[in-house]
């Protein structure tokens, strides 16, 4: 099967290409330089072409997603679209059901997407829902930071049996990274606590925040493995927890990068660049995080960005969510892992008229403009926690445009004015720009970067269009027009394949799930095996037998090696 | 001024999704354009015509417009959804979701109401001179809200739940109710003529009188003592107290 | 005499066990059967074992008495399955769930026979 | 001869993981751990051999070949205004995807067991949600245990010597020395004999004792009068005391609350009671749910329609609302005209009206075994069982997924190969 894609504008910032008209060639899956007389050819009219949209952090499957559509009737019928031919029936708005999932990605050009907390006990959850999903690749990472074993390992200062067992855990999940959610405030959820900052002591296990993100930072660099640590600060949500995160982002210079990527990439910080003492003096940050970031290359972040409106946050910061629900008088879900994490479910409003929410909103926009290297901060919702991932045309077009933002900045509450630096921000990303925040970007920082995020020879094609003329258009005046491409791509193409016409689904073969097999010494394996044994015999509630993911929930794998560490000799 | 009168072609034993049968959606329509209007009954799309005879006569807006319903419409739900202006009269018994979403105009039904009448209603009147079923002017599974506004009167009796979430708007029971009438009554007013159990349950804002007999009350209320209501001496208590809540409860 | 008592259905280890043997003799006797305590067997002058008529307002089925000292007074059980839902209550008060639990019963001794479960449900044809 | 270890059980929602079954020549001859249910389930009993059909309910069946019975099976579905696709709870969820797509190709309604059981849960999560745990978190760290309205002696024989009671974990070292049980019902059951404490509410009370317990958690004692639901209130005051002295606290509860007066607002209230005691410690809510994969129908259902259960096709989107949608709802308005009863028995477990309307229209049933489904059916085709024949995803009752095991080799088609025949004949007979 050959495609070529003639006269696009494209904007490829990985092979230096900045809306040039070039021709894209597509054989077999993967784009190529040259295709036959045969090939069918899309004439893309000057239309911007671009890769396949990646999204390195998205909660789209498993145990908590499911508890947010159970919770959540009201949001299903929110929607809801027929059968076709071709489709499911769709349902949801913050959480759709997972036909929904893929579709309106791929209608937004997006062909890559990944899941960003799996508890390794409820992977094979996360992977029934990943089979599910139509067209879009994915995958998930696997939750490390408060788990029983990463912190006896710790605490026994080996780092050997920590790698053993996050290659295991890894394996067990078939997940994609490590996933660091609160550290240690997962285990003292347990028991309706939580810690305060990095330097905190888990009660029982003898190990601080700090010590867990560091730790699984080595491990991950001895691993190699593609992805860095995934990290979601401790202090999460609360007023002044930019200090946490300033703190948790130094610990980075412990570590040195395996690869050829950051060593930590700090997710939503629109929810950790907070200032004040309380709801009250609470401010932005967001310009102490973004200077760090602006000296300090060997960190990312995604911005989180908040959308005003319906949201449903789920996170695996467990006493987090319990705060939030007293907080909202919302209705509240909360689901502890034996021996691994707790998550919770708490719908949530955002209005515009709300200061926090207001102040909330401007810090994520704030994090992305004041942050040079847009390789350094990627265009998420953390969907759906600052909202749908629906909504990112409209993130694009409040980037792109500061008369747009200007305009919103009126219709929202006042305090945005003293409390944020965002009203005298006048930054407009460029088309390069945002194809990095939401291709090249978040394919380099999952270490995807050779095959994912850019339209060079190899690659996937994974390619979208959208129906904007770069060359014509002004984003920052016309900003509707931009908005209303970016939501509904002319074409989308996966994998080869025209999966989205005119917005429109017109085909949907099932994507491929990455996950890493990481290889450690036997010897490594074996003694933390030995550990591993004692937990299922005393503590956990099922079989060790009964844990692993079995191939059969993973039915078109792309598995990434990974794991070189040399045989140490004691 | 324009009135519609529609008529069951034959018995309906599966519901009919009526949520097409609206003065807003009927004013200005000719016979014919009515007819074809698409009406589901069960997995089949067929039309308002094949179901159901209808006589136009005259042409105006929704305010204007006037549909009259005769014969069985026990099996016809979602009448008047989101109506915003006109009036609909029942001359016997409707299904489920009776002028559910409506926001103005007016609905009168002869005979009994199944669940859901007023689901969501945020404005306009209901007048059912029968009996309702459950959720009387209640919401929808997980919203927060049911009924924000408007009226419902029922001259019969009701079933469990009424006005559940309601957070506006008023309803009138002349009858009984069944259990937990007002369950998170969030700031409407409900007046119970006959007997009730368990009313008020997690209130927070809002109004519900029982001019009978209360079988159980809810261990959740505080007694301020007696109030005189419109000329009626009532013991009044204020609830539910878990959430501090500020509703009024007037029990006889 | 008469014995008025409220009804209460629910699962048993013995009525679980013989779930996937409905045709057989093992399930008609672990379900076919009214729990309730020995003063109220007593009031009703029976012996366990008897059989005795249970009547609501939405059926009558005869089951064999069972004695369960935990059922407080004028608390009749009767394990899931085709003889109690003979006479439980139908409606699902606008939330799908019939009235399994809490239905007003009238209990009398008979001598008429507990039915098969295949003659119980083909009175339903 | 050979020996299946760690296989895992379906019968209850326990889902229990540690069974060793013996296969010789095909056929399980010991079971290892498993309770009285389990081991009669996985023994097996007697199973319809073959096809059978009948026009007439009143006649005896004949035996068909599966062609024939799936081709009137389709039929029967392809004709029908109003279908019901009923049951699923003993079946693995790769039945319930196959299920839920028929039931979108048909225009059908779609409900499990969990209508009669359950879904009154799910009902008021959509309330409040569900602060909950894996059951290994419960072992590991829960002192305070109360099983309300719950019996699981009888229901989930092994649940308190596995996970909840009488279990040794890592904060409780001492098993059942360490933790404190409490029994609240209507009845002094088996269950409630072995607590350390019995809370007798009377019968349809449950929603006044869980309001009085709140008002008192919150500070309110004073507007509780002297007796609620037959506690007293130094009882009561009593165990809020115990309640709130928990370091990790859990209530595990059954059809007590479902199916009683008040329904899901019975739950809906216990899950407030729960959300409001963490203000003070740590707790955790769980239904103790009936079939091993009851709990996996709900999940696969949201996952793909957005609801949990009683999804409505008929007009091609997912339309929900029990009441309204749910089996019993629309068997007792009589609207059903055809139904498919698979791995559930309706005709055991619906009130006898439901039963009856089900004796009136076409019925077709997919199960191993004869029940009062089969009374009341026109088209049976016999499947291999799942859990036992067949290999398959089930969800355990906190939601844990699981993989079974095939224990022996099947003589008789899966569900999942049965409903893609009639999905596929069904759009054959639609000229697709």
């Amino acid at each position: 099967m050959e495609l070529l894609i003639k006269n696009g504008a494209v904007i490829d910032p990985v092979n230096g290409i900045k809306g040039d008209k070039t021709d894209i060639s597509i054989k077999d899956g993967k784009i190529v330089s040259s295709v036959s007389s045969k090939a069918t050819v899309i004439d893309a009219g000057g239309r911007l072409v671009m890769a396949g949209g990646v999204d390195a952090h998205s909660h789209i499957a498993g145990a908590k997603v499911n508890v947010g559509r159970m919770m959540r009737p009201e949001d299903s019928r929110s929607g809801i679209s027929p059968r076709t031919k071709i489709t499911r029936p769709c349902t949801g708005y913050t959480v759709p059901n997972v036909y929904a999932m893929g579709y309106r990605y791929a209608q937004m050009g997006y062909t890559t997407v990944f899941e960003a907390a799996q508890a390794i006990m409820k992977a094979r959850h996360t992977h029934e829902e990943l089979e599910e999903i139509p067209i879009i690749d994915k995958g998930a990472l696997t939750l490390f930071g408060s788990n029983w074993p990463t912190m006896d390992f710790i605490r026994e200062k080996n780092m050997d049996k920590l790698a053993a067992y996050v290659a295991w855990g890894l394996l067990a999940s078939r997940g994609f990274g490590v996933k660091c959610v609160n550290p240690g405030g997962g285990e003292m959820w347990g028991f309706g606590k939580n810690v305060t900052g990095i330097d905190d002591v888990v009660p029982g296990f003898d190990v601080t925040p700090k010590e867990i993100i560091v730790s699984l930072m080595k491990v991950n660099e001895m691993l190699e493995l593609p992805h860095s640590v995934h990290l979601h600060c401790n202090n999460l949500g609360n007023p002044g927890n930019y200090k946490t995160t300033l703190a948790s982002m130094e610990l980075a210079n412990q570590v040195k990068a395996s690869k050829d990527r950051q060593v930590m990439h700090v997710t939503h910080l629109l929810f950790n660049s907070w200032g004040g003492t309380n709801w009250g003096d609470f401010e932005s940050k967001a310009d102490e995080i973004a200077n760090y970031l602006n000296n300090h290359d060997n960190i990312t972040g995604d911005m989180g960005q908040m959308i005003f409106g319906s949201a449903t946050t789920m996170t695996a910061d467990g006493p987090k969510q319990y705060a939030n629900a007293k907080l909202l008088h919302a209705k509240w879900s909360n689901g502890d892992v034996e021996l691994e994490d707790a998550s919770g479910v708490v719908p949530i409003y955002y209005v515009k008229q709300i200061s926090v929410h207001a102040i909330m909103w401007a810090i994520g926009f704030e994090l992305a403009l004041l942050t040079k290297d847009p390789y350094q901060m990627l265009l998420t919702t953390d969907h759906p926690n600052g909202g749908p991932f629906v909504n990112y045309s409209e993130v694009i077009a409040l980037l792109m445009s500061n008369k747009k933002r200007q305009e919103e900045i009126k219709t929202v509450h006042e305090a945005v004015h003293a409390k944020n630096k965002l009203p005298g921000l006048d930054r407009e990303l460029d088309f390069s720009e945002i194809a990095i925040m939401t291709r090249a970007g978040p394919a380099k920082v999952l270490g995807l970067l050779d095959t994912k995020g850019h339209l060079g020879v190899g690659a996937d094609a994974d390619i979208s269009i959208y129906d904007i003329k770069p060359e014509q258009i002004d984003p920052s005046v016309e900003h509707a027009k931009i908005k209303s491409a970016f939501s509904s791509a002319t074409y989308t193409i996966k994998g080869g394949q025209v999966v989205v016409k005119d917005g429109q689904i017109t085909a949907t073969p099932l994507g491929r799930t990455y996950w890493v097999d990481a290889k450690v010494p036997q010897l490594h394996h074996d003694e933390m095996m030995k550990d591993i044994v004692k937990k299922f015999k005393n503590y956990y509630s099922i079989q060790l037998a009964n844990y692993m993911v079995q191939d059969e929930y993973v039915t078109h794998p792309q598995v990434i090696k990974a794991g070189a560490i040399p045989v140490e000799v004691n | 001024m324009q009135t519609v009168t529609m008529k069951p072609r034959k018995e309906i034993k599966i519901s009919v999704e009526g949520e097409n049968i609206s003065a807003d959606i009927f004013s200005g329509k000719t016979e014919k354009e009515i007819q074809a209007l698409v009406a589901w009954m069960g997995n089949q799309k067929t039309t308002i015509g094949e179901l159901f005879m209808v006589k136009v006569e005259g042409s105006g807006p929704a305010a204007d417009t006037k549909i009259i319903l005769e014969g069985d419409f026990s099996r016809v739900k979602r009448i008047g959804e989101g109506m915003t202006a006109g009036l609909i009269l029942i001359n016997g018994n409707v299904d489920m979701h009776l002028g559910a979403k409506m926001s103005g105009g007016k609905i009168s039904v002869k005979g009994n109401v199944d669940s859901w009448a007023g689901r969501e209603m945020k404005g306009g009147e209901l007048i059912i001179e029968g009996n309702a079923a459950y959720y009387l002017g209640a919401g929808y599974r997980g919203e927060s809200c049911g009924m924000r506004g408007g009226k419902i009167t029922v001259m019969g009796n009701a079933l469990d739940f009424v006005g559940e979430h309601m957070c506006g708007g008023e309803i009138m029971v002349k009858g009984n109710t069944g259990i937990l009438p007002g369950m998170s009554n969030n700031g409407g007013k409900i007046v119970i003529g006959g007997n009730t159990s368990r009313p008020g349950s997690e209130m927070s804002k809002g109004t519900i009188i029982v001019n009978g007999k209360v079988d159980e009350m809810m261990p959740v209320f505080k007694l301020e003592g007696d109030e005189v209501v419109d000329g009626v001496t009532y013991k009044k208590y204020t609830g539910d107290v878990i959430g501090n809540g500020k509703g009024l409860l007037y029990v006889k | 005499m008469t014995l008025n008592a409220i009804l209460i259905t629910g699962r048993t280890i013995n009525q679980g066990a013989t779930i996937e043997n409905k045709t057989s003799l093992d399930y008609q006797e672990a379900t076919a059967l009214c729990e309730m305590n020995s003063k109220d067997i007593g009031i009703l002058g029976i012996k366990p074992g008897n059989q005795i008529s249970v009547k609501t307002d939405h059926g009558e089925v005869v089951v064999k008495i069972k004695e369960n000292n935990g059922n407080p007074d004028g608390m009749a059980f009767i394990p899931m399955g085709p003889w109690a839902n003979a006479i439980v209550d139908p409606d699902t008060k606008g939330c799908g769930m019939p009235g399994f639990k809490g239905i007003k019963a009238q209990i009398n001794p008979t001598d008429n026979k507990i039915l098969s479960m295949k003659e119980l449900i083909a009175r339903y044809k | 001869m050979t020996v299946i270890t760690d296989a895992l059980c379906p019968f209850c929602g326990c889902v229990c993981d540690d069974l060793t079954i013996v296969v010789e020549n095909n056929k399980i001859t010991d079971i290892k751990n498993a309770c009285k249910l389990g081991a009669a389930k996985i023994m097996g009993h007697h199973r319809i051999e073959a096809p059978m059909m009948r026009a007439d309910k009143k006649s005896e069946f004949k035996e068909v070949s599966y062609e024939e019975a799936i081709n009137e099976a389709a039929a029967i579905l392809s004709k029908s205004k109003r279908p019901l696709m009923y049951g699923w709870a003993s079946a693995v969820c790769e039945v319930h995807k196959k299920g839920i797509l028929l039931a979108e190709e048909v225009g059908a309604i779609i409900d499990n067991t969990a209508t009669v059981c359950h879904a009154p849960s799910t009902l008021a999560v959509h309330e409040k949600g569900l602060p909950t745990a894996t059951l290994g978190q419960i072992k590991n760290r829960s002192d305070v245990v109360v099983f309300w309205g719950s019996n699981p002696v009888h229901a989930h024989p092994r649940h308190m010597g596995r996970y909840s009671v009488f279990a040794k974990g890592f904060f409780q070292e001492k098993g059942r020395k360490g933790r404190k049980v409490i029994v609240v019902d209507v009845r002094k059951t088996e269950t409630a004999a072995m607590a350390d404490e019995f809370i007798q509410v009377r019968q349809g009370s449950d929603y006044l004792v869980i309001s009085a317990l709140r008002a008192i958690l919150s500070g309110h004692a004073d507007v509780v009068p002297e007796s609620v639901g037959g506690i007293s209130k130094e009882q009561l005051v009593k165990l809020v005391d115990t309640l709130k002295a928990a370091k990790f606290g859990s209530i595990f509860f059954g059809m007590g609350l479902t199916q009683s007066i008040s329904r899901y607002k019975n739950i809906d209230n216990a899950i407030s009671l729960i959300t409001e005691l963490n203000a003070f410690t740590k707790y955790v809510i769980s239904p103790m749910r009936g079939h091993y994969n009851v709990t996996g129908f709900g999940q696969v259902c949201s996952w793909e329609t957005g609801f949990a259960t009683a999804v409505d096709f008929a007009r091609g989107a997912p339309y929900y609302n029990p009441g309204e949608t749910a089996a019993n709802d629309v068997l007792l308005r009589k609207e059903t005209d055809a139904a498919m009863i698979i791995a559930g028995d309706a005709g055991a477990h619906f009130p006898a009206d439901s039963v009856r309307h089900l004796a009136r229209i076409p019925v077709v049933q997919i199960d191993p075994y004869w029940n009062p489904t089969t009374e009341v059916s026109n088209v049976v085709i016999p499947v291999a069982i799942c859990g036992v024949e067949v290999e398959g995803t089930a969800y355990r009752m906190d939601g844990v997924s699981l993989r079974m095991r095939k224990m022996i080799e099947p003589t008789l088609p899966t569900d999942v190969e049965v409903l893609e025949r009639i999905t596929e004949r069904v759009r054959q007979l639609r000229g697709e």
